[in-house]
């Protein structure tokens, strides 16, 4: 493979394709909605209206508008059907003639779609994952030969830094000095690895990426591999994604055959093969020391850092890790520029990111919106605000992340901001909360996650959280004092202090930030709150006799 | 004139009480061991309820010490320990059971308190097997045995089992003469 | 796999699951597996294709859990014989993570999604009322056999929520009474 | 109108309690029920525990005889082990059970029943008590507490502390005696001879004087009697055979072996009590009704082989005849045995062999089930474990000494009612009485129990469909 | 080699590279509480009781496992250090089941020295009371999970030292225990060579031998330290 037959893949690739084009989506949230039934309606209906010369039907990836799937889009008219039904099929093919249809028009003008900004979901919902044509039609794997033809690793590197990229696995380290801290090591042999282990409960973006285009990710890697020195990536998917391995193992397959993957890339000297690795249901995998030690084959117990997974990572060798959404902006960055990419954003937050937008709102679904749009545009125009009444809290970031509540709907979404408010961003979970939620409640059941997730290995987050777990019931149950409350305070904060990774060091801020927020939720429920019972008595505590000092305490 | 005599001749009597929860009277034990420190003891003390010094049946009011020993494992204990908090300026979580609820909360392991009633009535008798049962004479086992300070604030803890009496000792002394008395160490705090 | 709960270990504790030393023994003498089941052979070919690598005792039980459909001891001995692990390793693992079973499971699942967008939307009464139907508690599985319930910490399909996995479909906007009637099917 | 006094706790003894009279409508006594109000349920929670630590568990069943339970477990253990321990290892055990019998009965005696005789049963509740004693009479208030002295310290010489010394395990104990261990008993016997002496012809006195009537109503009434004895009849103490003996001095059962308990032994369960009703089983519930600890010891035993005991006991003897059936007289028979006990301790202690450091045996587990029993102070102690081939515990049975004496204490106390309330009239001194009647027992409830108060004294009265008409608090 | 020279609590130490914090305490003779650190075998980090303070890191780091560096101000017994181990005192004796009085360990326990050490009287942490298991299966040893602190450290001497690798952990969270061989007896594990290093590397009563009764255990630290050293120096010496 070279640029020349690249170059003519995607133009053979782009004369085959038919001027109409039916997408309809076949990822995890349709699928289940039963869009298959409709793929297969909607091809039968071309075949029968004998329109197959120009209209093509074509399963795709996400559209982002999960809620009202399964979602049929017609391009190039961008028409777009919601929550269609198999027997739907027939007439929105017939639209195409002239016919009418019954199916559910969306509003794509909507602030959902129009706030959008799309990067790393550019042709999410526009191509088949299943086939590398589809991606190469579109200008893929041209980042990959430019940097091996263009650039040297250190300017890829550079490339990346000047872009202001953070890692969006939810920490917001700059992945530029990321790289050049893994560039800079030495050692013959060295790793990347992706972080598809997406386990925030919340939280698709990552799936959806890796379901929609697969490719992206595959290219972003192979980038990293090439700037930093390494030779081989693993991508590290959590088994409840099935449907992403799938098209990730297609996708590699696809990527080895035309000689993008594997042994001298672009006939270049630089060789880089991905393997996949399935977890195995270990929220705590997603820390990148536990990820590790699963790729290695052992329990996801994290170790204590430093040394870092860049310094000694897998096999001790020097590891890059970035999660899937971070490789997704790669080839972006490389293509359109570093100078393009921190054009985007916020001052120390740049470029886009995906939220997966969920819970009592309207419109749930994934949206990619610039750095700095505040949470308010998000949840109230973007997400069509709470059905029946209004926001009370806004929780980002999953188990380690905080609660916002809806007095602080202002906020910009940037790292830094969302720190200061007591929350983070996480990987990009986005719960929205109604005035029916009871907060309490929700500190309880990210702490039931934390407890069950906890790997077990240091004492803190072991049996702090099924402590905290207990406290929290304790205080639903109304059998709890302000004593209590205070020590459960004070145990948050040593767990997360003490705790070894960033599993317990984060698993007191749903409570954190809830007792911060809502402090009223937690008094009302405490025990003097409900029947004031004095556990002394006030008055006749003063025995005849003894010593004044002792007496006056 | 040692600080211990001076306190007597200046100060009235302290109120000491003792209490005898769940447990298996070897603190108490080891408070007797103090031996004839008990003679000099009650020269500064008003023993005013105690299972082993005092025919007192009411826990009274205004007591200023006591040592609580045992956990809380039924409704009467809890009913006393509840009372003595109330009447009590300094409650002292006296022995491993007060402190950590030690062997009787051995059944907690079972789960509650059915199993172990079971054996002792049903499966371990011969005749007229059934389960205690008298509201009001023979106390309810809770279903789960607690350390006093799961119940009511402690001021001081003292455990082993059972505290030497020269813990006992040491942790009395300077109460008698007002000051609170440093536990630490592993004289004074070792567990067991 | 269930949540974990502080009383969890009872069943697995120590001492609990005996195992007949003598499967060990045996198993050491012979190269390939005496029952000559067949997915032995597969599992052979899984590690073969690993080159029989320590590292990738995750794949192999992964493919071991695939072909048995549970874990049995029988299996995880082969298994870290194959690979050359230690026994205790070979369990830590398997134990670790959800996702491997060391029971057999009935003959349909039911996952129900506790991730945070389901768990908002109500999946918390989707599971009570299965639980109630069925007569088991999560990670469970009937007496008869039929019905394993378990839940799942996020499946990623929130955009549904609330979403319950019944035999592997995943099914969303499930309210308790889709839930029953759904099971409802299998019986 | 009838109506129920409750006396709650019941101090000055070791452990929860709580008494119940119930009058007629008459105001007379008909019955007077004695309430264990607490239960631990040592005989669950053992269930899994390695059989090697049953002596350190049961120890904690009782603070005031652990050393009882020690013995009877260490006695299981070796059982189980199947082993025969070392001379010495016996010798050890034996001296530390004379030591417990010793500081047992001294504070039964001294600090929790003399306040009553010496007092007063009528007297300021308030100050009856040890520290009233010590008040009142602070030379035999001394006396007795160094008497306690010796013998927990004793404890602490050999088992390392004085309370729930872990020391006698399966296969002997855990450390020989030290040299200056055995010159302290030594230089402390002395005085503690002094001591029991004196109290012995201070009771006598008092028997004589003051305490003339309560011989008669204090529980005076016949039953069986049970306790271990030597090979000859003798007094034992540690190991030897069980024997009944009814009131006329005949022997109804000899030779028992502990083994064989539960065919002699059944135990019933009554809804108002945490403590069960064991019986002798031949005679049936409760018709079986027998009495253990020291008064049983005296009466089951010929003599008990020591020279001043003898002497004590031919006179206790010509004062009540061959059998004394009156629960009060366990007061008497306490101190005669801490006389034996004393001159026992006297002659182990000069033993040739009592310092060899050959004391332990070890063996692999050999007995899945094993039955073992101490004289504890109150009385007879059994301890019946079965066990798994790894030592595990599997089920665990336990016959407490003060168990033994329960129909006998109901008896006692409705006795005591009968006699001294009269006509609805409740005074605290007649109150005090009854409790008195428990205390003669030295019940150990938290043994008996092994499972273990303290609540307000008042009275209830109830009309006869339940219902509480008043409730008057002290 | 190189040295490096800091501080800590205020006394200055050097050190040569590489060398780890508690280390270089142990040189000052400042004492840092440890309980999973086990001279001989790897450190895992996961007691957190040998955590410091080091000046410029708002993170507090493990002692253990921690390399020293040039100018490092590291304090080890600050207020906020000693309320933090004492609470992970309480929680270790919350989770388990520790019954000091009749364990074969109490007197000669590392977790009941360490709870002295930090002055923990009491737990405020209510007791989980969890439901674990004895194995006495093994013919010369027993272990009690109750007593059980998962510290690994009998896994990592049986891995590392003996090479039998018998003990794992297995399960997750709370329901973390030591797992031998294939969640079988002990006493049926083939690869247990019966050395009993085991027993001497357990800080708790947990693992023991059999026979010992309350109080009973020792614990032969030295035979550990000459295979250590024996391993890693080639000296025989004992």
């Amino acid at each position: 493979m070279d640029w020349n037959e690249l170059l003519e893949i995607a133009e053979h690739e782009r004369s085959q394709q038919k001027p109409i084009r039916l997408h309809c989506c076949t990822s995890t949230g349709c699928r289940a909605a039963n869009s298959i039934a409709v793929l297969n309606g909607l091809r039968d209906a071309v075949d029968e209206a004998k329109l197959g010369d120009r209209v093509e039907v074509v399963g795709v990836g996400c559209m982002g508008f999960c809620s009202r799937g399964p979602l049929v889009q017609i391009d190039p008219n961008d028409d777009l059907y919601e929550e269609v039904k198999p027997d739907e099929a027939a007439s929105i093919v017939s639209t195409l003639t002239g016919g009418t249809t019954s199916a559910i028009k969306g509003d794509t003008q909507h602030p959902f779609f129009s706030r959008q900004m799309k990067v790393v979901r550019q042709h999410s919902g526009k191509l088949d994952p299943e086939r590398i044509e589809e991606y190469i039609a579109v200008g893929g794997y041209q980042a990959l030969h430019k940097v091996l033809y263009e650039m040297t690793p250190a300017q890829v590197v550079e490339e990346i830094s000047r872009s202001g990229l953070r890692g969006r696995g939810g920490g917001g380290y700059p992945t530029g000095l990321k790289w050049a801290t893994v560039a800079k090591m030495p050692g013959e042999q060295k790793y990347v690895i992706c972080n598809g282990d997406e386990g925030d409960p919340g939280a698709f973006m990552d799936r959806s990426v890796m379901e929609s285009d697969p490719h992206l990710v595959l290219e972003g890697m192979a980038i990293a591999g090439y700037a930093i020195g390494a030779n081989h990536g693993y991508i590290y998917v959590r088994a409840e994604y099935p449907l992403a391995i799938e098209r990730l193992q297609k996708a590699i397959q696809q990527a080895k055959k035309y000689g993008l993957l594997g042994s001298q890339i672009f006939d270049s000297p630089f060789d880089f093969k991905i393997d996949i690795r399935i977890g195995a249901g270990a929220f705590v995998c997603g820390e990148e020391t536990a990820l590790i030690q699963s790729i290695e084959g052992g329990r996801g117990n994290p170790r204590p850092r430093p040394p870092y997974p860049a310094q000694s990572g897998l096999w001790g060798c020097p590891t890059l890790i970035n999660n899937v959404e971070t490789y997704a902006n790669i080839a972006a960055i490389i293509n359109q520029g570093a100078d393009w990419y921190a054009s985007i954003g916020t001052e120390k937050s740049k470029g886009t990111k995906i939220f997966a937008l969920t819970g009592k709102i309207r419109n749930n679904g994934l949206i990619e919106v610039p750095m700095g749009i505040t949470l308010r545009e998000i949840v109230e125009e973007m997400g069509g605000g709470v059905p029946d009444g209004d926001v009370k809290a806004v929780q980002t970031g999953g188990p380690s992340g905080g609660c916002i509540p809806a007095s602080m709907l202002d906020t910009p979404v940037d790292y830094e901001s969302l720190m200061a408010v007591g929350s983070m961003m996480g990987s990009g979970g986005m719960v929205v909360m109604d005035q029916t939620t009871n907060m309490v409640e929700v500190a309880q059941f990210y702490m039931e996650f934390c407890r069950g997730e906890t790997c077990g290995k240091c004492i803190p987050c072991r049996t702090g959280t099924v402590q905290l777990y207990s406290m929290l019931t304790k205080i639903l149950n109304g059998k709890a004092t302000k004593a209590d409350l205070d020590a459960m305070e004070a145990l948050c904060y040593m767990v997360k202090d003490t705790s070894l990774c960033g599993l317990g060091m984060s698993a007191p801020n749903p409570v954190l930030s809830t007792l911060k927020y809502f402090p009223e939720e937690y008094r009302e429920r405490l025990q003097e709150a409900i029947a004031p019972t004095p556990p002394v008595e006030p008055t006749e505590q003063h025995g005849t006799a003894t010593a004044p000092e002792l007496l006056a305490q | 004139m040692d600080t211990l005599t001076q306190a007597t001749l200046t100060q009235p009597k302290i109120r000491f009480a003792t209490v005898w929860l769940a447990g298996c009277s070897g603190c108490h034990m080891s408070f007797l061991d103090l031996d004839e420190w008990l003679i000099e003891l009650a020269q500064h003390v008003d023993v005013v309820y105690s299972p082993v010094g005092c025919d007192l049946k009411e826990y009274p009011k205004n007591v200023d010490v006591c040592l609580v020993e045992g956990g809380v494992a039924n409704e009467d204990n809890l009913e006393l320990l509840l009372q003595v908090r109330q009447r009590t300026k300094i409650l002292i979580s006296f022995g491993d059971c007060a402190v950590t609820a030690n062997i009787p909360a051995m059944r907690n392991l079972m789960g509650g308190a059915d199993l172990v009633l079971k054996r002792g009535y049903l499966e371990l008798a011969d005749d007229t097997r059934k389960l205690p049962h008298a509201p009001g004479i023979v106390p309810e086992l809770l279903d789960r045995v607690m350390p006093v300070h799961e119940v009511v604030p402690v001021d001081i803890f003292m455990p082993g089992c059972p505290p030497s009496a020269d813990r006992i000792k040491a942790t009395i002394e300077p109460l008698l003469t007002g000051h609170k008395p440093v536990m630490e160490g592993r004289s004074m705090i070792k567990f067991g | 796999m269930a949540p974990v709960d502080e009383k969890v270990n009872v069943n697995q504790s120590p001492g609990g699951g005996a195992v007949d030393s003598s499967q060990g023994k045996n198993g050491k003498a012979k190269a390939e597996h005496p029952s000559g089941d067949r997915r032995f052979k597969q599992l052979d070919i899984t590690m073969k294709r690993h080159q029989y690598k320590p590292d990738a005792l995750i794949e192999v039980l992964h493919k071991a859990q695939e072909s048995f459909g549970y874990l049995e001891e029988d299996v995880l001995h082969y298994v870290a014989r194959g690979l050359k692990l230690p026994l205790s390793k070979v369990y830590g693992v398997a134990t670790f993570y959800h996702l491997f079973s060391l029971k057999p499971s009935g003959a349909h699942t039911c996952v129900v999604c506790l991730g945070t967008a389901c768990y908002v939307k109500g999946s918390g009464d989707v599971l009570k009322a299965l639980e109630e139907k069925l007569g088991i508690h999560a990670g469970e599985t009937t007496a008869d056999g039929q019905v394993s319930l378990t839940t799942a910490r996020c499946i990623g399909a929130c955009g549904i929520a609330p979403a319950v996995v019944f035999d592997g479909t995943v099914a969303g906007k499930i309210q308790p009474q889709d839930a029953l009637a759904r099971i409802q099917e299998w019986s | 109108m009838s109506r129920t006094v409750v006396i709650d706790p019941i101090t000055r003894i070791e452990g929860h309690a709580k008494i119940s009279v119930f009058l007629n409508d008459a105001g007379e006594v008909d019955n007077a029920r004695f309430h264990v109000v607490e239960y631990r349920g040592f005989e669950k929670f053992c269930e899994g525990r390695p059989f090697t630590e049953m002596a350190g568990i049961t120890a904690r069943i009782c603070g005031i005889c652990p050393v009882s339970h020690l013995l009877a477990s260490a006695k299981t253990g070796d059982k189980i082990l199947a082993v025969k321990i070392p001379p010495t290892a016996e010798k050890l055990r034996r001296m530390m059970n004379l030591a417990q019998l010793t500081q047992s009965h001294a504070l039964s005696f001294f600090h929790l029943s003399s306040p009553d005789f010496l007092l007063g049963w009528d007297s300021d509740p308030a100050k009856r008590n040890v520290f009233g004693l010590i008040a009142e009479n602070p030379d035999l208030a001394r006396a007795g507490i160094r008497l306690r002295q010796f013998g927990q310290t004793m404890i602490e010489i050999l088992g390392g502390r004085k309370i729930h010394a872990a020391w006698t395990v399966p296969g002997g104990v855990r450390e020989p005696l030290s040299a200056e261990g055995q010159q302290w008993i030594r230089d402390r016997l002395p005085e503690s001879f002094e001591t029991v002496h004196l109290a012995l012809s201070l009771f006598k006195t008092l028997l004589d004087t003051q305490l003339k009537d309560e011989i008669h109503y204090f529980g005076e009434f016949p039953s069986l009697f049970m306790g271990l004895v030597g090979k000859h009849g003798e007094w034992e103490h540690y190991s030897g055979h069980l024997r009944f003996t009814d009131s006329h001095g005949n022997i109804v059962a000899d030779q028992l072996s502990e083994d064989d308990y539960q065919e002699f032994l059944g135990e019933a369960v009554e809804p108002w009590s945490y403590l069960k009703f064991p019986y002798y089983k031949p005679l049936g519930y409760p018709a079986g009704m027998y009495r253990v600890g020291p008064l049983a010891r005296l009466n089951v035993c010929s003599h008990i082989g020591t020279e001043q005991a003898d002497r004590e006991l031919q006179e206790y003897r010509d004062r009540f005849g061959r059998i004394p059936t009156s629960s009060f007289i366990y007061h008497y028979s306490r101190l005669i045995e801490i006389l034996a006990c004393l001159e026992k301790i006297q002659e182990l202690v000069n033993d040739p062999e009592i310092r060899s450091d050959r004391v332990r045996a070890n063996a692999g587990i050999n007995n899945l089930e094993a039955i073992g029993v101490s004289e504890a102070p109150r009385g007879t102690l059994f301890h019946h474990y079965k066990v798994d081939e790894n030592g595990l515990i599997e089920k665990v049975n336990l016959i407490i000494a003060t168990g033994h004496n329960n129909l006998a204490m109901n008896q006692t106390i409705t006795q005591i009612a009968k006699q001294y309330i009269r006509n609805n009239e409740i005074t605290e001194g007649m109150l005090n009485r009854i409790e008195a009647g428990i205390r003669c027992f030295d019940p150990c409830l938290s043994c008996s129990t092994h499972a273990a108060g303290q609540m307000p004294l008042h009275v209830q009265l109830i009309a006869s469909d339940g219902t509480v008409l008043q409730d008057v608090y002290r | 080699m190189s040295v490096k020279t800091l501080t800590i609590d205020g006394k200055d130490v050097a050190i040569e590279e590489g060398a780890t914090i508690l280390q270089a305490a142990k040189e000052a003779g400042v004492a840092i509480p440890t309980l999973c650190h086990l001279e001989g075998v790897s450190d895992v980090g996961a007691c957190r009781l040998c955590l410091v303070e080091i000046a410029g890191t708002s993170k507090l780091l493990p002692a253990c496992v921690t390399e020293v560096a040039e100018g490092m101000q590291v304090q080890t017994n600050t207020p906020k250090l000693q309320e933090y181990r004492r609470m992970t005192v309480e929680l270790l004796f919350s989770e388990g089941n520790h019954f000091c009085s009749v364990c074969v360990a109490n007197g000669n326990c590392e977790l009941q020295d360490v709870a002295i050490q930090v002055g923990m009287d009491h737990t405020r942490f209510p007791y989980r009371f969890p439901n674990r298991g004895v194995d006495m299966s093994h013919p010369s040893f027993g272990i009690d999970h109750n007593r059980c602190i998962l510290c690994t450290r009998c896994v990592r001497v049986c891995d590392e030292i003996e090479g039998a690798h018998v003990w794992d952990v297995a399960q997750r969270g709370a329901g973390c225990y030591i797992v031998s061989g294939l969640n079988q007896p002990w006493g049926t594990v083939d690869a247990c060579t019966s050395c009993g290093k085991c027993v001497d590397a357990c800080p708790t009563g947990a693992i023991f031998r059999k026979g010992e009764t309350t109080g009973e255990k020792e614990r032969d630290r030295a035979k550990l330290e000459f295979l250590v050293t024996a391993r890693e120096k080639h000296q025989w010496i004992r």
